[in-house]
């Protein structure tokens, strides 16, 4: 489909919801949407029989620094056409609406980034983390984490063989 | 009728497709020879633990300190940093003092033989990495100070 | 008032149970041999990876991309440098095209070995398992001709490929490929895809409709087996993937209804031969000389951008998603892979199945552990 | 009424009676030295059979098996056998210590009971009983309370499954295993083994599996169900080692594992030897097996054993070939295909007997 076609429907169809626009390298769209109206967006783009975006192919969250993203990667078979849908989230307070009604197969998708970046979903109905242990300290991928020196009371560094020395102060050979 | 039929096709289907296989597990266990490589000590006739790995294996590393101009540059693409390598200026020019490879933690990636400009470093056929204690993997490369090679035009190393 | 009352059993299956493909546990419910609800348990072999990238230069996590799926790792590394390659502008060479189709190709075929293989194996057949793994011997000898390695073959460098053809390596590819298609597809057919016993324990298990299929985000073998015909390689074709002719086998139902266990079955089997038929395209397309690899800038660093690129693994779509601020490491890199969302499903197909019927779910749907955690 | 133990009853009175040796003594001894040799051959067998299995499924699939211990790995088995025994006996902590204790013996006196009535040629049979198949099918069910022991006993629920699973299969399997033999009971008249061979001749066709068409499929059956009854692929539903991890037996370690594998392996052989004994004429060369010559009785022998090792062949091969079924499919299987047709079988041949005056194909009711 022509991109700039796509580009008026998008425009006409998500009305306010769209933040801005832009092509990406690989003749994607990158669709910023606000945060207050994804879930409408997101049933548009699903449902909408002119776009029909109805796989969800991959979702990420990302650590900008000072501000913290969600990332959808959506495909409309019918169109043969990518988008990816961004979020933009306040840092200190990462929330965001689960698009888990809009489709199913998001749920670990949301379990893993709220393991890893502590993005809230609301509305998920089963947010635990879904790849560490339930009990791990904080969110690895953000930008600010400190790998923790003990887990449950248990080192977690790893004696390093190239920087071990012996009595004398000599390295090991 | 037809669930009649359907009883008998059953069990006719269940019997061909039985002996069918039963044929060719018979075909194995009677002609088709073992392919099993006897390692380590019935490799086949006069064969060596080098001859069961390719050419391009990628098994230790080696490095050919005449040829080393101390570049680092394989120790900085090494994705997990089990290269170390120190170089020195002494009287007569930089010195390789230290070029050391903990091949208990290299993944054999080959990214350091390929960045290497002078071909210094190379991969040998040798995978047997059991010994007592892991410190013995790690393996230094240079046991007397040494003066780094010139590169060459032709990329290679060369004693200076 | 009954004396005896009957309640549901709590039966935990794994992390190292022999039909759950790694390292992976499953919590069952179980009432008796019935299954009311399996609930997959992962995270035992999260090495993170995303946190690891962002750490190393670009070239210097390509190895990594190895243990994302250990068992296709070929199509990992090509993933990646399709991503940073779009994402850089980088151009591939006309031969590095070539060998990289063919040696994707080989880790196709060498993967679903694997994957159907396993499949028999839990199921009981430990012959076919080790037949179809004397077959993948072939492939790693191939693979360590080629590149030096047997399992992590880290073969793909950004903008081409590490090595060139080695002697020999022609012939012996193309005996292999002939070998495949005309004698082991065939004698392993008679020997066990068209066994009563098996199509009994495959047909009408575990059916996944096209909409199921779509809605849980499946790719690769497992949608395909539901009916759906979408290929990558076809669909989005991505390198040079749009010069070859092959089908996309896609699940008609042979024994049962189409998105059973035995179509995704009977899927990876027909992918074996569109496989070989691609080898062997690519064998004859093959330019004699030529660049195998682009030069890159030297410290390389990439645009800032973003982007998001996938390619068809043979555990279903293997999307990376970059995110570059013009550095010489990745931002933030997430790899998206088949085997994830194939997992989502169980806990949908697992209600009321039996236990050895989940046994076959999992091992149709061709899951290994490590990419579910990366 | 006569056999081995008879025999050397005689013999031992004969030359200690004269000593003034007690008689009880003596009958004990008879009874219990046939015992015991019977027990080592079983053992023996079993064992042989583990290394048939292991370098028969390893030329199956291109590998080389067993290699390093002796002769082309031929002491593997007593290898392992010392291995096993060496080992560390672990018993769960939550486990019913006492069952956990007793199943494996159970499981093996069970196995090894049943081998004492059959008639290995000539005069080498404990005990010619004149129920010897009633006995063999009520002491294999035996069975069933050893696994249904070992599996509740284990306090692990992938045991208890395969306890459950096994009694279900046993029970279901015995069944058809019955109906099969009573066929050939019809024939003969007796249940008596030793009666049952004697009643066969050397040929094949003077075999039961020849006697009429309906006949070899009773054979069929009765292979196929003696699969199921002794756990082997297809049915090896109780062990199951990529579902059930290893069913009843994965609590058991050192010896009482080894209790458990040896009963699996003796089975195999005590079922294809009451196979040879039933429909392949046992050890019969057209000669009378008492009154014969020692030489004749280890010709008896032989014959034999070259019956029931093909046979244990067979059950190996077919294991290295097929899937295994379902646990729902084996029962319809079983209920749905071989009880109807063994029932057929049985009354057809009874049929056949009324119209042909008891005479088969080739075989000839004797006069009486």
């Amino acid at each position: 489909m022509d991109p700039e076609k796509l580009i008026t429907i998008l425009t006409s169809r998500l009305g306010i919801a769209v933040q801005s626009m832009d092509a990406m390298k690989n003749d994607d769209l990158m669709i910023v949407v606000d945060k207050k109206h994804l879930i409408t967006a997101a049933g548009t783009l699903k449902n909408d029989p002119a776009l029909g975006f109805s796989t969800l192919m991959n979702h990420l969250g990302v650590d900008y620094g000072d501000s913290m993203a969600v990332i959808y990667n959506l495909y409309s078979p019918a169109l043969k056409q990518k988008v990816t849908v961004k979020v933009y989230l306040d840092r200190d307070n990462p929330e965001v609406p689960s698009l888990e009604r809009a489709f199913r197969g998001i749920d670990w998708f949301e379990r893993e980034t709220y393991d890893l970046f502590g993005i809230r979903f609301i509305g998920h109905g089963n947010l635990k983390r879904l790849l560490l242990p339930e009990d791990w300290d904080g969110h690895p991928l953000r930008k600010d984490y400190v790998y923790p020196a003990l887990y449950n009371g248990i080192e977690t560094a790893r004696i390093d063989m190239m920087n071990e020395t012996d009595e004398a102060g000599e390295p090991h050979v | 009728m037809n669930a009649v039929a359907a009883y008998f096709k059953n069990i006719k289907d269940a019997v061909s497709t039985t002996l069918t296989g039963m044929r060719i597990t018979l075909r194995y266990w009677v002609r088709e020879p073992a392919i099993t490589v006897e390692y380590p000590d019935r490799l086949g006739k006069g064969k060596t633990k080098d001859d069961i790995v390719a050419d391009r294996f990628r098994g230790f590393l080696k490095l050919d300190s005449l040829k080393c101009i101390g570049c680092m540059q394989c120790m900085r693409i090494c994705p997990i940093n089990c290269i170390r390598i120190n170089v020195e200026k002494g009287p007569v020019g930089r010195m390789l003092t230290l070029f050391d490879i903990n091949q208990a933690k290299c993944m054999y990636c080959g990214l350091c033989v390929e960045e290497c400009p002078s071909q210094a470093l190379t991969f040998t056929k040798r995978f047997e990495g059991a010994c007592f204690d892991v410190r013995e993997l790690r393996i230094a490369h240079i046991l007397a100070p040494t003066p780094v090679a010139k590169l060459r035009r032709d990329g290679k190393g060369e004693s200076s | 008032m009954s004396k005896y009352s009957s309640q549901e059993m709590v039966l935990n299956m794994g992390p190292h149970h022999p039909s759950t493909h790694g390292v992976l546990r499953f919590i069952l419910q179980t009432d008796g041999e019935m299954m009311v609800k399996a609930v997959p348990d992962v995270g035992f072999l999260h090495r993170g990876i995303e946190k690891i990238a962002e750490k190393l230069p670009w070239q210097g996590f390509m190895p990594y991309t190895d243990r994302v799926d250990y068992v296709a790792s070929v199509n990992c590394n090509l993933g990646y440098a399709v991503a940073v390659e779009k994402l850089a502008d980088i151009a591939v060479p006309e031969k590095a095209e070539y060998l990289r189709v063919i040696a994707a190709e080989l880790s196709r075929i060498g993967s679903h070995f694997i994957g159907f293989g396993a499949l028999l194996l839990d199921l009981g057949a430990v012959t076919p398992f080790v037949h179809a793994l004397r077959e993948r011997e072939t492939f790693n000898d191939l693979m360590e001709m080629l590149c030096g390695a047997r399992l992590t073959h880290n073969y793909v460098r950004i903008g081409g490929v590490s090595q060139d053809l080695p002697q020999g390596f022609k012939t012996k590819c193309r005996n292999f490929v002939d070998h495949l298609e005309h004698e082991f597809i065939d004698e392993f057919n008679d020997l066990i895809s068209y066994n009563t016993i098996l199509i009994n324990r495959l047909a009408n298990v575990g059916v996944i409709t096209a909409e199921e299929a779509n809605e849980y985000t499946l790719t690769g073998p497992n949608l395909r087996g539901s009916g759906v015909k979408f290929d990558l390689r076809k669909d989005e074709p991505y390198g040079i993937y749009d010069r070859f002719d092959f089908d996309v086998p896609v699940g008609t139902g042979k024994y049962g209804v189409p998105g059973d266990c035995y179509d995704r079955y009977w899927i990876r089997i027909e992918e074996v031969v569109q496989s070989c038929r691609i080898i062997r395209q690519a064998l004859y397309g093959l330019p004699g000389s030529g660049e195998i690899r682009t030069r890159l800038a030297k410290p390389f660093t990439v645009p800032a951008g973003e982007i998001y690129v996938r390619t068809e693994s043979p555990r279903g779509e293997l999307g990376y998603y970059l995110i570059s601020d013009g550095g010489k490491n990745p931002f933030r890199l997430k790899i998206r892979t088949g085997s994830f969302s194939s997992m989502t499903i169980i806990e949908h197909l697992s209600q009321g199945v039996m236990v050895a019927d989940l046994v076959a779910i999992i091992g149709s749907l061709d899951v290994v552990a490590p990419e579910i955690d990366r | 009424m006569y056999s081995a133990a008879n025999k050397l009853y005689e013999i031992l009175n004969q030359h200690l009676g004269a000593y003034g040796v007690p008689e009880t003594v003596i009958t004990i001894a008879a009874y219990v030295v046939p015992c015991v040799l019977v027990l080592g051959l079983i053992s023996t067998i079993a064992g042989m059979l583990t290394y048939a299995e292991r370098k028969i499924s390893a030329d199956i699939q291109n590998r080389v098996g067993p290699n390093r211990v002796g002769p082309f790995g031929l002491l593997q088995f007593p290898v392992d056998g010392v291995k096993l025994l060496f080992k560390e006996d672990i018993i769960p902590d939550a486990a019913d210590k006492k069952l956990f204790k007793l199943a494996p013996y159970l499981v093996f006196t069970a196995t090894v009971l049943a081998s004492l009535v059959i008639p290995f040629g000539g005069s080498f049979i404990v005990a010619d009983l004149n129920i010897g198949l009633i006995f063999i099918i009520v002491v294999s069910s035996l069975l069933v309370v050893g696994f249904l022991m070992s599996g509740w006993a284990s306090n692990n629920k992938w045991a208890l499954l395969g306890g459950i699973r096994s009694a279900a299969q046993i029970i279901s399997y015995e069944i058809p295993t019955a109906l099969t033999l009573l066929t050939v009971v019809l024939i003969t008249g007796t249940f008596s083994l030793q009666e049952i061979v004697k009643a066969q001749g050397p040929y094949p066709w003077q075999w039961f599996v020849f006697y009429n068409p309906f006949m070899m499929v009773a054979f069929i059956i009765f292979f196929i169900s003696s699969l199921a009854e002794m756990n082997r692929t297809p049915f090896d539903f109780p062990e199951a080692e990529s579902e059930l991890v290893s069913g009843y037996n994965v609590e058991y370690s050192g010896m009482r594992f080894a209790l458990f594998f040896a009963a699996e392996f003796s089975n195999i052989f005590i079922t294809a030897s009451l196979a040879t004994a039933v429909f392949l004429g046992g050890g019969n060369i057209g000669m009378d097996p008492y009154s014969s010559g020692l030489g004749f009785q280890l010709l008896m022998v032989a014959v034999f054993f070259a019956k029931a090792i093909p046979l244990c062949f067979v059950t190996i091969w077919v294991r290295w070939t097929l899937p295994r079924l379902r646990i729902d499919q084996m029962m319809s299987m079983c209920w749905k295909y071989f009880i109807p047709i063994s029932f057929v079988c049985l009354v057809l041949t009874a049929a056949w007997m009324l119209a042909f005056d008891g005479n088969g194909i080739f075989w000839r009711m004797p006069k009486t």
